[in-house]
């Protein structure tokens, strides 16, 4: 079992050696990338918590540990899972995309090996440096995709970059007030500290990072570009697992620096800094779901989607008792299989179509009826729909909202439950169901190497759907090692003040009343099966069915509500073009003018020295 | 034991919903002062769709319509009927909320697998219709888990010592009522299934025997939502009183929804979003300042 | 013997003025040459020109920091020299009188001498600034440098009646109370042209711009480090810090407009020019906080940016397109960019980190809150470079190729600097010793007029 | 009192640098400014009653004016002369290139490129 | 098997499907007008189980009120083949009986009966609704008779049907410049 920085430095030797071999031959390179990380998802599994390893040193008296804490473990392991089902994927995907494969696998390497330094740091500099590994990682593949990807790589690049920034500026006020950097410490002299400015600062500056990488309001405009034109199985790692490295912050800033002891409460045991937290995850949550009814490109319609789970997450963390704290933790899972399984079979879509619009597309299920299935059960995970995981959590926080009195988050996060009924249903009438295209007739069903991990995600949701135990002790776990008095559960009961309920009786329950409408079905006599263009269309003779598909503005009935919505990407790009003019302005007032423009510089200079210094 | 008792809840919901079906249907005839169909015909009109032949379109066509019986038959075993209680400690109010959603996203899936538009249309106002009324049914009955402090609705009808949450909390039970006939897809709010317009919506392609287990569907539907209002808002009540409370409802619903024109889809969505949720916020706010009846 | 340093080449450059093209083979040896006698020489020694002792004659000082400057000079030197491509056709003898006032300009101990030198600088930059069809550019940065050279003249003249001598060591000891603002301002005025300050530096874009790779490269890395270290030598060593805080500001608002401009460029080398000169106000800036670990942190990030901008120039200048061809370049100039930007495993995070931590310390908040932000949109500009280098679709019509030994040298600096972003000693060593020559002007005052 | 009339020529060159259009008047004010500042280094030395400090027979004793400023001069003029030949050249060349020496014109053809 | 031994199951079904038959009528002509009244509460047609569906996936009778050019006719045909079995038709008026005061247009068909089986006729130039309701009784009972098999008759000799059919209106699905 060798240790995590030997994993960390494989990684990083990893992503040169699957350069060299993927140039070689395309195949072997993204088999030795699964290979490689399910190996690391293997070590990572069983590494036993509270294994401390020093790594190199920066600031001379403050060494850099990896420590491996139970919400440490807990998202690494989410984001391997994902990852290497979806190097599974890319196996047979990197053949026919024409990207540069040998810099995508090794890139991707890269960006793993940032990941497992987060996740496993034990103060807030290392968190930093491979945070930035981990951005680096990723920024250099999203150009790879579509035309619109080189613009959305930048500003991707440039929302991270804030984020990390005030990150960075808040870990460097901490080292210089306290000079120590471990979260440990961090969070005693924290407590212990009088002042509650520098604490509020603190934590908010560190929450940015999160802000900007989980996509909450007031950074969230990135996730659109990138999402939906970053390569195809890249977005299911991106919106997977990179988005969970926020969550992870948002954690650590909301639960490791305890705030329920920081600050004192604000709302019924909630203190101000996690109702203001709140607040910016209602707000994304509204505009996530808002935007997704409204999108016809189905990546970006789960991207805004996943600004609406980061959301929801961000709420869950923010609630800090017991329920709410699980429920965002099991969210942080439900969203990452589920967005990763939706993104997949996008991927796949993409494989045979080529194209990510609804409206150009219909009927697939007819020929691609495993894609279906997989995005059936992603959607059904997504909106939060019982027999599947997705449900567990969206009861948990809705359970410790209601325990909290909080209505109005309480309201919000019902439209965003209801909201994304709506927007996962677009893709599912427009993309799957409905009048196949003639164009795509003969669209066969995707290669088997791809089927394998979109299936395997299915079969997982469910299993956790119908039995949460594994990821519910590893959530009290956590909850023990936080200080929060950990949710009593009994493999598939889970226990609250409020109610209970079990997700074995609800399954079986289920199956139950489909098998009685089985019995129904078969007694009664059999239907005669009737080809796809035969349908009741007032009698008329209609010869091009591929019209006969509603799939454009599925929803401008309530579009047409909120069509003058304010737009956050024009405001940033207003205010990029002021910068941008202030530039224009000095290179045309100093640098551009003629040589009597220089010499009124140097007397200007001159004149305001000469009153500064007498 | 738990087998017996969710057997009789489904023959409850069976045997009363068709009936009660029927009594509406001559509700509705003589409120137009015409006789009207005999209180079986109900009965009558699910056998004779399940005997004919009809057509089916596809595995995923059948599989929804599947999946929606199976979705709501498992909601309505969960739910309460008075002191009938199949399931004791497991009846939460979010399961029953959110397992009626298997059942609608079944049925969504079917009809649109049908392949045709006038069914997507439908689905799509059926799902807004759905956001429209779901906000503030769940916002209401959030000021009254809040209240209660359990989420058990066994456990909200116990908590009816004294009197009745419709009289503790008055404007959350208007805002549930309002709400529940937006469930029951009844006239005011049938515009998913708008005969002139979309030519019964999702249901255009269904014929005989899908069209019965589907009506079947419909009569689960509006027995879980019913009696999910009576037990929350009516008071404790063994078998017999929850089933005349069940009665003294629908007949209500069915007068408001005899005599209502059908509503656009854009104002469901507006009238829902301005007054009820208004009014369940203001109900909440009552809730929160302790001002309870 | 440290006058060799000065002589060696300006008589090369002298001697091969008939012949110029063959000039290109002889730099590489000169500058092997004055590296061979750098080496030889040891650190603390002071050699007084024509016997005149300290106060009276022209001295050279050679201790720790301008021996470490030296250093780097001519290393900067000797790779330019062992890439003949970018040197143009004449111009080889440009450059090897460019040598020789530069190592002049470090030596020097005297303040007249160094005025010289600085003119010799400034003549042999404007020649080169006029390398390929750039004129109109290159007499701009004549008009500024002669207005600069005669202030900086102006301001030697009055440290001369403040302290009646030239001497630095001198002038930092006796010079008269009211002399040293006027002096002190000045002689800003005077270098600030050079060391591209925010208002003085408008010549910097264009000349940069000139067309031959030639240009940046030897102005951007070689003239700028000496400005830098002559920057040092007087505002600390011989003024005491004394005008510093004035340089922070113009330092802060150098960084900020300067990469608000680079913003705007269509062009990569313009972008590139308006980068050196935000990283030149940073080191400024730096230096300006005040105190030894300042000036170290500060010559550690000027040693990373000149290696990072010694790769983007040439490739900048050589193919500005994209990178599908030469792919070795390529990962050279994504490599000094992301050092540049400050990503983790390159140089550049090093040197800011410590800076920020520095500013920290000193509870300077306003460094750090610029430096982030102006660093956030270097990453905006320098990053859409790089994406639209390698993935841009237009097959490049000139198929420009590098030469495979500009490839070889940009590949190893692109690794030094990886190096350097793990180890960082080898630059943090350097960089203390030249801030130790600085700091300690008493042992300075000794060395020069010993002791008297 | 000729420290005046060196700051006044220095005032005359930035001026002309102000206004004027023409690049070779440019080159000209700077050349006022380099004279400005020698004469000014010029007028330091000088010391009531004294003379040129030029050792011959004809002067034994050393009744000297103060002889370093005039050595700067002369380093000072040199270096002047220098960058005004390079300046020249220079401008030769921007006039080959832009066929005019003025400045807005300059500035619009630049802009055209 | 033979038109009318029923097997114990169809017996009932037969009880069943005449005690709630849906209509899908097919207004053309002057027979859509006496609908209404026949639906509403005068002579409320509910009474017998009987109402108007959108669809003819869910109908049981197809409810032909009037003449039938070419044109109309081929919707007719190509909805009653969507309609699923035991599916029964009245012809009502006398335009489908024999065309009735049309009976020598070029545009419209004479009889119904050759194109689609008709299980009922309702003679009348627009029969008044007491005679829709004697003929909806009349069909019930012959559907409990076992009697009303016109769609058991159309399956049996298809190609008889759709040999007329095509000879009228030369055939039933038109590809011409309008339709690509």
């Amino acid at each position: 079992m060798i240790s995590l920085t030997n994993l960390i430095l494989v990684f990083l030797i990893g992503s040169i050696v699957s350069y060299l071999l993927t140039k070689a031959n395309k195949i072997l390179g993204s088999i030795f990338n699964f290979l490689l990380i399910s190996y690391a998802l293997y070590v990572v599994w069983n590494i036993k918590v509270g294994h401390e390893e020093v790594l190199f040193r920066i600031l001379r008296d403050v060494e850099r540990t990896l420590k491996v804490t139970n919400l440490g473990k807990y998202f690494a392991i989410v984001s391997l899972i994902v990852i290497s089902f979806v190097a599974f994927f890319i196996i047979e995907w990197i053949r026919k995309k024409d990207i540069k494969p040998a810099a995508f696998n090794s890139f991707l390497l890269l960006m793993v090996s940032g990941i497992l330094g987060v996740f496993f740091s034990n103060d807030l500099l290392t968190l930093y440096i491979f945070w930035e590994i981990a951005v680096l990682g990723s920024f250099l593949i999203v150009p790879m995709g579509k035309k619109e990807s080189k613009r959305a790589a930048i500003i991707y690049v440039v929302t991270s970059a804030i984020g990390s920034y005030m990150y960075l500026f808040a870990t460097f006020s901490i080292y210089q007030r306290y000079g120590i950097l471990s979260f440990e410490q961090v969070s005693q002299y924290l407590a212990n500290d009088s002042s509650n400015l520098f604490k509020w600062f603190v934590i908010l500056f560190i929450a940015s990072a999160g802000i900007a990488k989980s996509g909450i309001f007031p950074l969230h405009t990135w996730l659109r570009i990138t999402h939906g034109n970053a390569p195809d199985a890249f977005s299911a790692v991106l919106s997977g697992q990179l988005v969970k490295m926020g969550s992870y912050v948002l954690a650590i800033a909301l639960s490791v620096f305890p705030t329920t002891q920081l600050f004192s409460s604000f709302y019924h045991g909630v203190p101000l800094l996690n109702y203001v937290l709140i607040w910016l995850g209602n707000i994304s949550i509204l505009i996530g779901t808002f935007m997704a009814i409204r999108q016809n490109d189905m990546k970006q319609l789960i991207a805004f989607s996943s600004i609406a789970n980061g959301g929801y997450i961000l709420v869950g963390l923010g609630i800090m008792n017991s329920i709410g704290y699980a429920g965002g933790l099991f969210h942080v899972f439900n969203h990452a299989i589920a967005a990763a399984m939706i993104f997949l079979s996008f991927a796949a879509v993409v494989y045979r179509t080529g194209t990510t619009k609804i409206d150009e597309m219909g009927g697939l299920i007819w020929r691609m009826p495993w894609t279906f299935v997989t995005y059936l059960v992603g959607i059904i995970s997504l909106a939060g729909i019982p027999p599947t995981s997705g449900f567990i959590s969206k009861w948990m926080i809705f359970s410790s909202l209601v325990s909290k009195g909080m209505f109005i988050t309480l309201a919000i996060t019902f439209i965003g439950s209801v909201g994304s009924f709506l927007y996962v249903f677009r893709p599912l009438a427009g993309v799957f169901l409905g009048q196949l295209k003639r164009k795509h007739s003969d669209v066969k069903e995707v290669p088997i190497i791809m089927l394998v991990p979109m299936l395997l995600f299915v079969i997982l949701t469910i299993l956790i759907g119908v039995y949460p135990k594994p990821v519910l002790d590893s959530i009290v776990s956590i909850e023990n090692e936080v200080g929060i008095k950990a949710i009593e559960h009994s493999g598939t009961i889970i226990k609250t003040p409020l109610g209970q309920w079990n997700t074995l009786t609800v399954f079986t329950m289920f199956s139950v009343g489909f098998i009685i409408a089985a019995i129904l079905y078969m007694i009664f006599p059999k239907g005669k099966k009737v080809d796809l263009t035969d349908q009741y269309t007032g009698g008329e003779y209609l010869y091009n069915y591929d019209l006969y598909h509603y799939a454009t503005g599925f929803y401008r009935f309530i579009e047409r509500l909120y069509d003058k919505h304010p737009s956050f990407e024009k405001l940033y790009e207003k205010l990029v073009s002021f910068f941008r003019y202030i530039g224009y302005f000095t290179y045309k007032l100093v640098y551009k003018t003629s040589p009597s423009g220089y010499v009124f510089w140097i007397t200007i200079v001159i004149l305001i020295l000469f009153w500064v210094r007498w | 034991m738990t087998v017996l008792r969710v057997i009789a809840v489904l023959l409850t919901g069976f045997f009363v919903g068709l009936t009660l079906e029927g009594i509406a249907r001559k509700i509705m005839a003589r409120v137009q002062r015409r006789y009207g169909p005999p209180w079986y015909q109900n009965f009558i009109d699910v056998f004779k769709a399940l005997s004919k032949r009809g057509i089916s379109h596809g595995w995923i066509f059948d599989f929804g319509i599947l999946m929606a019986l199976g979705g709501v038959i498992a909601t309505l075993a969960f739910v309460p009927l008075g002191d009938l209680v199949a399931f004791p400690g497991l009846d939460n109010i979010f399961i029953i909320v959110y397992l009626f959603a298997v059942g609608a996203l079944g049925m969504a899936m079917g009809m649109v697998g049908s392949g045709n538009p006038n069914a997507s249309i439908g689905v799509a106002r059926a799902l807004t219709q759905m956001l429209g009324y779901e906000v503030p049914y769940l916002v209401a009955i959030a000021g009254v888990l809040y209240y209660y402090k359990t989420s058990s609705v066994s456990g909200l009808m116990m908590a009816q010592q004294d009197t009745w949450t419709l009289f503790k909390m008055p404007i959350g039970g208007i805002v549930a009522f309002i709400s529940l006939l937006g469930m029951l897809g009844k006239k005011p709010f049938d515009t998913p299934i708008a005969p002139a317009e979309i030519a019964s919506g999702p249901m255009v392609e269904l014929s005989a025997k899908y069209m019965g287990l589907l009506m079947l569907m419909h009569t689960f539907s509006i027995f879980v939502e019913i009696s999910l209002f009576v037990d929350i808002f009516l008071g404790i009540s063994n078998y017999l009183t929850f089933l005349l409370k069940f009665t003294v409802v629908w007949i209500i619903a069915t007068l408001i929804s005899a005599v209502l024109p059908r509503f656009r889809i854009e104002q469901v969505v507006k009238f829902y979003w301005k007054v009820p949720l208004s009014l369940a916020f203001v109900q909440v706010l009552f809730v929160l300042l302790g001002w309870v009846f | 013997m440290s006058a060799l340093l000065i002589i060696i080449p300006l008589l090369a450059g002298f001697l091969f003025i008939p012949f110029k093209e063959k000039a290109k083979y002889i730099l590489p040896l000169v500058v092997i040459t004055t590296l061979i006698i750098l080496l030889l020489l040891s650190p603390d020694q002071t050699n007084a020109m024509g016997g005149w002792k300290a106060p009276f004659g022209i001295v050279l000082v050679l201790d720790s920091a301008s021996y470490y400057s030296l250093l780097v000079v001519n290393i900067v030197f000797l790779l330019i020299s062992l890439m003949p491509q970018i040197v143009e056709k004449g111009y080889s003898v440009v450059l090897l009188i460019l040598l020789a006032s530069t190592n002049g300009l470090v030596l020097t101990g005297d303040i007249f001498n160094s005025f010289v030198f600085l003119e010799i600088t400034a003549v042999a930059a404007y020649i080169i600034a006029f390398s390929r069809k750039n004129p109109y550019g290159a007499f701009k940065y004549l008009i500024l440098g002669g207005i600069s050279g005669a202030f900086y003249l102006l301001g030697a003249i009055y440290a001369y009646i403040g302290t009646g001598s030239l001497n630095f060591a001198d002038i930092s000891v006796n010079i008269k109370e009211g002399f040293l603002p006027i002096v002190a301002l000045l002689i800003f005025i005077g270098i600030g042209v050079e060391s591209k300050i925010f208002p003085l530096a408008g010549w910097v874009p264009d000349v940069y711009d000139s067309g031959s790779p030639l240009t940046p490269v030897i102005l951007g890395t070689g003239v700028t480090f000496t400005i830098m270290y002559l920057f040092g030598r007087i505002f600390i060593t011989v003024f005491h810090g004394y005008f510093l805080d004035v340089v922070f500001i113009f330092g802060l608002l150098t960084i900020v407009l300067g990469e608000l401009a680079a913003l705007r460029q269509n062009k990569l080398i313009k972008a590139l020019a308006f980068s050196s000169i935000a990283q030149a106000g940073l080191v400024l800036s730096t230096i300006s906080l005040g105190g030894y670990e300042a000036i170290k942190f500060g010559y550690f990030h000027l040693l990373n940016d000149i290696s990072a901008k010694l790769v983007l120039f040439i490739i900048a200048a050589t193919i500005a397109h994209n990178f599908t061809e030469n792919k070795i370049a390529g990962v050279s100039f994504s490599i000094a960019s992301f050092s540049l930007i400050g990503f983790p495993l390159f140089a550049g995070f090093r040197s800011k980190l410590l800076i920020l931590q520095l500013a920290f310390s000193k509870d300077n908040y306003l460094l750090p809150a610029v430096v982030l932000f102006a660093t956030v949109i270097e990453a905006a500009y320098i990053l859409k470079w790089n994406i639209k280098l390698w993935h841009s679709t237009n097959t490049g019509e000139e198929k420009q190729k590098i030469s495979w030994n500009v490839n070889l040298i940009l590949l190893i600096v692109a690794l030094l600097i990886i190096f350097i972003g793990i180890f960082p000693d080898l630059y943090l060593k350097m960089a203390q010793n030249i801030a130790d020559g600085l700091t300690n002007y008493r042992a300075y005052v000794t060395n020069v007029l010993g002791g008297m | 009192m000729v420290y005046y009339i060196a700051f006044i020529l220095i005032g005359v060159g930035i001026y002309g640098f102000l206004t004027q259009k023409n690049l070779f008047k440019h080159l000209v004010s700077l050349t006022i400014v380099d004279t400005a500042v020698n004469i000014f280094i010029i007028s330091l030395g000088y010391i009531e009653g004294k003379e040129a400090p030029i050792y011959s027979k004809y002067t034994p004793i050393a009744n000297f004016v103060d002889p370093l400023p005039q050595a700067l001069v002369l380093t000072a003029i040199v270096i002047g002369v220098g960058t005004l030949a390079l300046g020249a050249s220079l401008l030769i060349k921007v006039y080959e290139k832009y066929g005019t020496l003025d400045v807005e014109q300059i500035a619009t053809k630049e802009a055209e490129e | 098997m033979s038109t009318n031994e029923r097997s114990i199951w169809e017996k009932i079904a037969d009880q069943l499907r005449s005690k709630s038959l849906w209509m899908l009528h097919y207004c053309t002509g002057c027979g859509a007008i006496e609908l209404p009244p026949s639906m509403t509460s005068r002579f409320d047609m509910e009474r017998f189980g009987m109402g108007p569906m959108a669809t003819p996936r869910q109908a049981d009778i197809l409810f032909i009120t009037g003449y039938l050019s070419a044109k109309t006719l081929r919707r007719v045909i190509y909805t009653y083949e969507q309609m699923p079995e035991p599916k029964y038709v009245i012809g009502f008026g006398s335009c489908t009986l024999n065309g009735g005061i049309y009976y020598d247009s070029y545009a419209t068909i004479n009889r119904l009966d050759y194109y689609i089986p008709v299980d009922l006729y309702i003679a009348g130039c627009m029969p008044r609704p007491e005679a829709l309701l004697e003929a909806f009784n009349e069909l019930m009972r012959m559907i409990r008779k076992g009697e009303a098999n016109g769609w058991k008759r159309y399956k049996e000799n298809y190609e008889w049907y759709k040999q007329n059919q095509l000879r009228s209106l030369g055939e039933v699905f038109i590809h011409d410049e309008f339709h690509e």
